[in-house]
């Protein structure tokens, strides 16, 4: 009985029989990252650390902009700074290029599939992926399913923690803190399809501006994400600090966790009852004194 | 009352059910996190952080009390052309059919193979187990390699749990088997007929 | 350029965004460093730090050179046709009337040539030699872009590719707004580089117009309302200023302030000045003002020099100045030369502070190690530290960038035992007054006279202080006699008691009061305007009239008129803002004109009501200390030995009517010892020294560090991550380094000049990392005019720590 | 396949033994996926306006409790006001973390002074800490008042006791300020306008 009747659930971790799916008809929603537009402010870090009441610990200098340096348990969304020198058509041109990193929500979560403790994570109706603490056990497999290394597993609590897309504000009607804030509304939120057309405009904009290889990037290889970027060199992600180009669920995840599980298990019940039934067909072999085949042909040899 | 030979001694057979009480606990605790239909067993062990945190130390302590077990039988279990032969002829056995065995030592190729299974399989679950143990190993081992270390866990895992049901099962089908290991003896029977090359050894001594 | 809007003021950057995306606008950085604001940018192009009037003067060359003015605009809005007297003139470097002792020039010899009627000659031709444009483009033929590049280390094609940009603005369709913040106005040569942007957007004809204009991106929230409130050490409120000793009576204190026109029919706002000073003092001192004693004239202090903040830590050094009141200020931090600000407060005999937050000032006395390594026993200063609430804590109203004075309201009760501030100044006030009754003392008049029509005396209510400043009616207020009906009664425009509705009900006869008159509007006897919040916006064009209320009179664009052509109708049909309809001027703001003054007349009435001209000033007579038409100087500490412009005249190396004390001029640093430009600048993730208590700030910038391109890192052998040593000849800092692609080594008049970047908000109190203050670094020399410190360009030496 | 008795106890009861696991309460937990719930649901909502830099954005500020008297009202949450004009409900990083500036550790509390030459605070109360300024600065202005200057023109200034004023403070605190420091006749006196 799922207490969350508004938001139903589209998937949920390690649970074979399907959720309630009876209310399927939800708008997805989709979170749009402009980079284009991102002044590197971090007024989403400090939105996202106040509304939910996280407090990383103040850390150091190490050459760069980016603080915190990672994802933490107490830090979902983090800037990644990268100076890069693009050519453009008066030749060269630097570039500060700044990227939001956090949870992407895929359609296709690797951190659901891998994860064993049943309910820890959900997949909500509208597409939101998230964390419900109370059934982690702190095992760490969602940091192996992850093909974006966002899961984070706090050392005070043994639990994992990401971006949860606010789904706490989108299930009462409000938009995420981060999207809210965003000074020059290089965030935006809205129905996915929304999103898509006004990163389309977007696309054509910076087209129009010298960015010939302006893009969306939605990747399909986790079934599409409800975090999508507008990036000015979608043709190549990894110059964002190393967004992956083509990311997917790793072959070794999808294949613990996909079929041989189950054909394991069958298998380990299969070889008990094949042996219940081997007793049961083929009968003991009994340990008596003499009239054992083996054991007459033995004794008739000493006892001459 | 019929007469018995010692086949294990006391401390062998204390360390063999220290090992497999072990198994159990470690075997159930895995299988908790192997498939969510068997989730349910994480409340033997405290719901499912407790198996989290046990699982390791349970695997640690089976695998710290095996390599003893391991040690005092490796020597009768190296692999014979014999051994190969009794593969062969395996079939006929498991449909009851003893006669056509060839003679076994102490350990017949079933035997044997189920043991160097265990030690394949316990080496490769402590290698691959210590990669991903969280929270001490958490940061130490790439994301890449823990994948790769998660997959062959669970093989090494499967290949155990199956091994051990052959275990098991082998015991209670040969009857008087389960004895061995309970008070250490076993019929002379038995023995004459489940491992005459043992058996003639033991009467030699005798 | 000379702001980073998208670090220090984000949410307004967002409308560069904005019109980025909607109106497909181009946006040019130009600045030192690879800024935020220039990872948006369409164009970027790097400037030496200092040489931003080299820059612009430039871009005003290649205006001319190229013809890309706005003609119309020019010939009728700016004074370019008017004739500049004789002895005017300008020799390497110096403008006449300069003298050398005082530092200071006689600006009588910049006057216009005036008729017999006292009104200024013009020559619409714009021929005659002696006219402010021909002068103009006489001055600034010198900055040829080879010139400029040589000085600014700007490459010539780039400086080139960003005035085509800022050229293309100068059809009357297409507009561009210049918003620029400290990194023009902390300059010695400060006042003159925001002076010469603006000539820039008067060549554009884009000053009036919607999307056009000189955007200061002011500071604090409250840093405008403080202005206009006057708390400046030459101020009164409302732009008015304090006497000099020398105008002992009000006919000469009025006479320099009172402007009249000179041009026929202008309105010359400041011709009223009487009326506004006049109902200041029966604010103030109520029946105690009266026309006999010149309106309590003598009850305010008169200036025999200003007393600035620079002055004020000099006098302090000098042992003059014996008690110091900081009210949410932190000298310590903000104040260049740390040495000399510590020395000075050390030599107080109390310091008072009054702040939400504890400052390095309040304890600029505990010794923190090397960040600040005092020795206690020595201060003799006695320090008291009061707790005053936080904007969550106060009712009130700020007034922004935009002259919005915006109300804001409590949403909860201060901590402990800290007091709103009006409760403390009361405090202070009370204990005086009493003491002053009591015991007598020196001049009490002021003080026991001070109006105080409080109902609660200690704690006067924000309500009645605002009410206060807008202003009432102390007698009925009649209508100046109907010239069409003379003999009708008089109208009564508001009755005795009544809260003002504008400043132009203001009378000079003592029958109004206003506290500031260009806030006259905001308490009406509607009430409280400035709590408005109707964000509607009917033109489409950003214009949210019914929300707050601005200052003067909610306009939101000031010398809007002209926005339209010299015959009434709108430069840019698709983006009228105010416009003349025949019978009156309307349109999407509150006229900047007298609505009735027909734009057809022979001598209309200039859209610039403010200046005695009516037109806007590209030759600045009067109002600038350094000189008529800006001059590129060098900063006190420049990497270059002597000002490119003019090499031969050490003179006018530095800006020659800078504010720099003797000791300060001497101490200053040499190329020789320290070769790198140094500039020192804001974060997106701090405010100044505020933020450094805050958490969230801390953790997402939480150490202090230098910026410093690769060139200088390679050749100092300092890799990305190390902790540097940074020396100016005033103290050493250390610090991390960022090895950044973001700075640029230029080649500046033949040499390599690095750039050292030095963010400012570290100290030794906070939740953040303890760092040092950069103000140990900064020089103790301000700009000529304002006297603000020239934090932007100075020069430091580096080494691995 | 003969299943003889004992046997077919042997199993039955295996069959037994798991169900009453099963009936123990070993059965999966019936998963709760519930969100956070929203925090602001019943809180008192201010309008205010960021002190930091001059944009001037709007901001809300949710406060625990309805104004109930027993409650010492305490806000807990800081966001953009939607309907502002300029922001339209965007803050910056600053703006984004107002709610540690009001509950920042440094936030002052009492009174304190330091006295001449000692090396830590000292928590007074307001009374004796305002009586002790009053008299101060009444005995500065007392003794170096300047009514005439050397050429004996009435200048009425008091130079020697300067004031810095905070650009932060609304302008009612700025105007009643300026009213009373400059009745005492200071000319030492500035704001952030200055740097």
């Amino acid at each position: 009985m799922s207490s969350l009747q508004s938001l139903d659930i589209a998937a949920r971790s390690a649970t074979t029989t399907p959720t309630p799916q009876a209310r399927e008809h939800v708008v997805e929603v989709a979170k749009l990252i402009d980079v284009s537009s991102c002044i590197g402010c971090k007024a989403c870090q400090v939105a996202c650390m106040e509304w939910n009441d996280l407090r990383d610990e103040v850390g150091h200098n190490a050459g760069t902009y980016d603080n915190p340096r990672d994802l933490t348990p107490q830090s979902w969304t983090v800037m990644r700074y990268s100076e890069v020198v693009m050519p453009s058509n008066e030749g060269e041109r630097l570039e500060w290029l700044i990227r939001k990193d956090g949870c992407m929500h895929c359609a296709d979560p690797g951190c659901l599939k891998a994860c064993p403790a049943p309910g820890a994570i959900v997949k909500y109706e509208n597409g939101i992926v998230d964390f419900i603490s109370e059934h982690c056990i702190g095992c760490g497999y969602c940091v192996k399913g992850c093909p974006f290394d966002v899961p984070r597993i706090s050392k005070k609590d043994d639990k994992a923690y990401k971006c949860s897309l606010c789904a706490d504000r989108v299930s009462v009607g409000l938009e995420p803190a981060c999207v809210k804030t965003c000074p020059t509304g290089a965030i935006r939120f809205g129905s996915k399809e929304d999103m898509h057309e006004f990163a389309a405009e977007r696309v054509v904009d910076l087209k129009e501006r010298g960015y010939a290889n302006a893009g969306v990037y939605d990747p399909q290889g986790v079934g599409g994400t409800h975090v999508m970027y507008v990036l000015q060199h979608a043709d190549k992600p990894q110059i964002y600090n190393n967004l992956p180009a083509d990311p997917t669920i790793s072959p070794m995840v999808s294949l613990w966790k996909g079929v041989t599980k189950p054909l394991a298990v069958a298998a380990m019940i299969g070889a008990a009852l094949a042996g219940f039934f081997h007793y049961m067909k083929v009968g003991p072999i009994e340990d008596e004194d003499d009239d054992g085949p083996g054991e007459r042909r033995a004794t008739e040899e000493e006892t001459r | 009352m019929k007469r018995t030979i010692v086949r294990y001694q006391d401390s062998t057979r204390i360390n063999h059910w220290f090992v497999a009480l072990l198994f159990v606990f470690a075997g159930l605790s895995g299988l908790a996190l192997f498939h969510p239909s068997m989730f349910f067993f994480s409340n033997l062990f405290g719901g499912g952080s407790w198996t989290r945190i046990l699982h390791p130390y349970f695997g640690l302590l089976m695998v710290f009390g095996f390599v003893f077990l391991f040690l005092q039988v490796w020597r009768e279990n190296i692999w014979t052309r014999n051994d190969t032969e009794w593969i062969r002829n395996s079939e006929k056995l498991l449909r009851g059919d003893e006669e056509h065995m060839p003679p076994v030592g102490k350990y017949n190729a079933g035997q044997k193979a189920v043991v160097w299974v265990f030690a394949v399989s316990l080496l490769v679950l402590l290698i691959t187990g210590f990669m991903f143990w969280r929270p001490w190993f958490d940061g130490v081992f790439p994301i890449v390699l823990q994948r790769v270390a998660v997959l062959l866990h669970a093989l090494a895992a499967f290949a155990l749990v199956l091994s051990v049901i052959i275990h098991v099962y082998a015991a209670i089908w040969v009857k008087g088997s389960v004895r061995a290991m309970t008070r250490g003896t076993v019929t002379e029977g038995w023995a004459r007929r489940h491992h005459p090359l043992w058996y003639k050894e033991m009467r030699g001594e005798k | 350029m000379g702001g980073n809007a998208a670090e220090a003021h984000p949410c307004g950057f967002k409308w560069v965004i904005e019109a980025k995306q909607h109106r497909r606008a181009k946006l040019v950085v130009v600045d030192p460093r690879f800024t935020r604001s220039a990872a948006m940018s369409d164009y970027y192009a790097p400037i030496r730090p200092g040489s931003d009037i080299a820059f612009l003067g430039g871009v005003i060359n290649y205006l001319i050179a190229n013809d890309k003015i706005q003609h119309e605009y020019v010939k009728n809005y700016t004074n370019a046709p008017f004739i500049v007297g004789d002895n005017f003139s300008f020799e390497d470097g110096i403008f006449s009337g300069y003298d050398e002792t005082k530092r200071k020039y006689d600006n009588k010899q910049w006057g216009y040539a005036l008729d017999d009627k006292g009104f200024a000659k013009v020559d619409p031709t714009l021929q005659d030699p002696r006219c402010v444009y021909q002068l103009m483009k006489a001055h600034y033929s010198r900055y040829t872009p080879e010139m400029v590049s040589k000085v600014t280390g700007t490459p010539k094609e780039k400086f080139l590719k960003v005035c085509e940009h800022i050229a293309s603005t100068s059809t009357p369709t297409s507009t561009m707004t210049i918003m620029y913040a400290l990194g023009w106005t902390q300059h010695t040569i400060g006042s003159q580089i925001i002076r010469t942007g603006a000539m820039v957007q008067l060549l554009l004809g884009n000053i009036g117009v919607a999307g056009g204009g000189m955007n200061a991106l002011r500071g604090h929230s409250n840093i405008q309302g403080l202005t206009d409130l006057g708390l400046l050490s030459n101020s009164l409120p409302g732009y008015l200023s304090l006497p000099t000793e020398a105008e002992q009576d009000l006919e000469t204190y009025y006479k320099p302030r009172a402007l009249k026109p000179l041009r026929p029919n202008q309105m010359s706002y400041w011709q009223n000045y009487p009326k506004f000073f006049v109902s200041l003092q029966k604010a103030w001192w109520g029946k105690a003002a009266t026309a006999e004693n010149n309106w309590a004239f003598d009850y305010l202090p008169k200036i025999d020099k200003v007393y600035d903040v620079l002055q004020a830590f000099e006098l302090m050094n000098q042992g003059k100045i014996n008690g110091y009141i900081c009210q949410g200020f932190n000298p310590v931090g903000s104040f260049p030369n740390k040495k000399k600000i510590i020395s000075g407060l050390s030599k107080l005999k109390y310091l008072v502070v009054i702040d939400p937050l504890n400052t390095e000032t309040a304890e600029f006395w505990k010794n923190y190690g090397e960040f600040n390594d005092v020795k206690s026993e020595d201060i003799q200063t006695a320090v008291f530290s009061l707790p005053s609430t936080c904007f969550a804590e106060e009712d009130g109203a700020l007034t922004n960038s935009g002259r919005w004075l915006q109300w804001h309201w409590k949403g909860a009760e201060p901590p402990g035992e800290a007091k709103a501030d009006p409760e403390i100044i009361a405090d202070i006030f009370h204990r005086m007054k009493k003491a002053y009754a009591k015991d007598g003392g020196a001049f009490p008049d002021p003080i026991v006279n001070l109006t105080w029509p409080y109902k609660i005396p200690h704690s006067p209510s924000v309500e009645e202080l605002a009410m206060e400043y807008n202003g009432k009616a102390l007698a009925d207020v009649m209508a100046p006699p109907d010239p069409k009906d003379p003999k009708a009664p008089p109208k009564v425009l508001a009755k005795a008691g009544e809260q003002l509705a504008g400043f132009g009900l203001l009378r000079d006869d003592g029958s109004t009061s206003s506290g500031c008159w260009i806030y006259t509007g905001a308490w009406t006897q509607a009430g409280n305007q400035m709590a408005r919040r109707d964000n509607s916006d009917p033109w489409g064009i950003g214009q949210t009239l019914n929300w707050a209320w601005a200052w003067p009179a909610n306009r939101r664009i000031l010398y809007n008129a002209a926005s339209s052509k010299p015959d009434g109708t709108p430069w840019d049909p698709t983006r009228k803002l105010v416009q003349w309809n025949g019978i009156a001027w309307s349109g999407s703001d509150v006229p900047d004109i007298n609505p009735a003054a027909n734009p057809g007349d022979t001598d209309r009435v200039q859209p610039f009501i403010m200046t005695a001209e009516g037109v806007a000033r590209l030759y600045a007579p009067t109002g600038m200390a350094e000189g008529p038409f800006p001059e590129h100087y060098e900063p006190l500490e420049s990497p270059l030995v002597n000002n490119p412009f003019h090499p031969g005249n050490a003179k006018a190396r530095m800006n020659p009517a800078a504010r720099v004390f003797k000791d300060d001029l001497a101490a200053a640093g040499t190329p020789k010892d320290f070769p790198y430009a140094a500039t020192s600048y804001r974060l997106t993730e701090h405010f100044h020294y505020w933020t450094k208590n805050v958490l969230t700030s801390a953790i997402i910038q939480p150490e202090q560090f230098v910026e410093i391109g690769e060139e200088l890192a390679k050749a100092k052998g300092i890799s990305n991550g190390d902790r540097v040593k940074i020396s100016s000849s005033r103290t050493t800092i250390q610090c991390v380094a960022v090895v950044t692609k973001r700075i640029q080594q230029l080649d500046v008049d033949g040499k390599k000049v690095d750039i050292v970047g030095l963010p400012n908000h570290w100290g030794f109190v906070g939740v953040a990392k303890p760092g040092y203050l950069v103000n140990s670094l900064t020089p103790f020399v301000g700009d000529a005019n304002t006297q603000t410190p020239e934090y932007k360009a100075f020069t430091v030496n580096i080494e691995k720590a | 396949m003969e299943m003889n008795r004992r046997q077919f106890f042997k199993v039955t009861g295996a069959g037994l033994s798991t169900s009453t696991l099963v009936a123990l309460g070993f059965s999966p937990a019936p998963a709760l996926a519930e969100t956070r719930s929203f925090k602001l649901a019943k809180a008192t909502e201010t309008r205010n306006t960021c002190p930091y830099c001059s944009v001037g954005c709007g901001i809300i500020m949710y406060s625990v409790g309805d104004k109930a008297k027993n409650v010492k009202s305490e806000i807990f949450h800081i966001e953009g006001d939607p309907d502002h004009p300029v922001n339209r409900g965007t803050l910056c990083p600053k703006g984004a973390g107002l709610l540690d500036f009001v509950h920042s550790p440094n936030r002052l509390k009492y009174p304190q002074v330091r006295e001449a030459g000692s090396k830590e605070w000292k928590r007074i109360s307001w009374d004796e800490a305002m009586t002790r300024i009053a008299k101060l600065m009444k005995e500065d202005r007392d003794a170096n008042f300047v009514a005439k200057n050397a050429d004996g023109k009435t200048v009425n200034r008091w130079t020697t006791t300067g004031m810095l004023c905070a650009s932060a403070s609304s302008n009612e605190t700025g105007y009643i300020t300026h009213k009373v420091m400059r009745s005492m006749g200071m000319l030492v006196f500035d704001n952030q306008a200055r740097v």
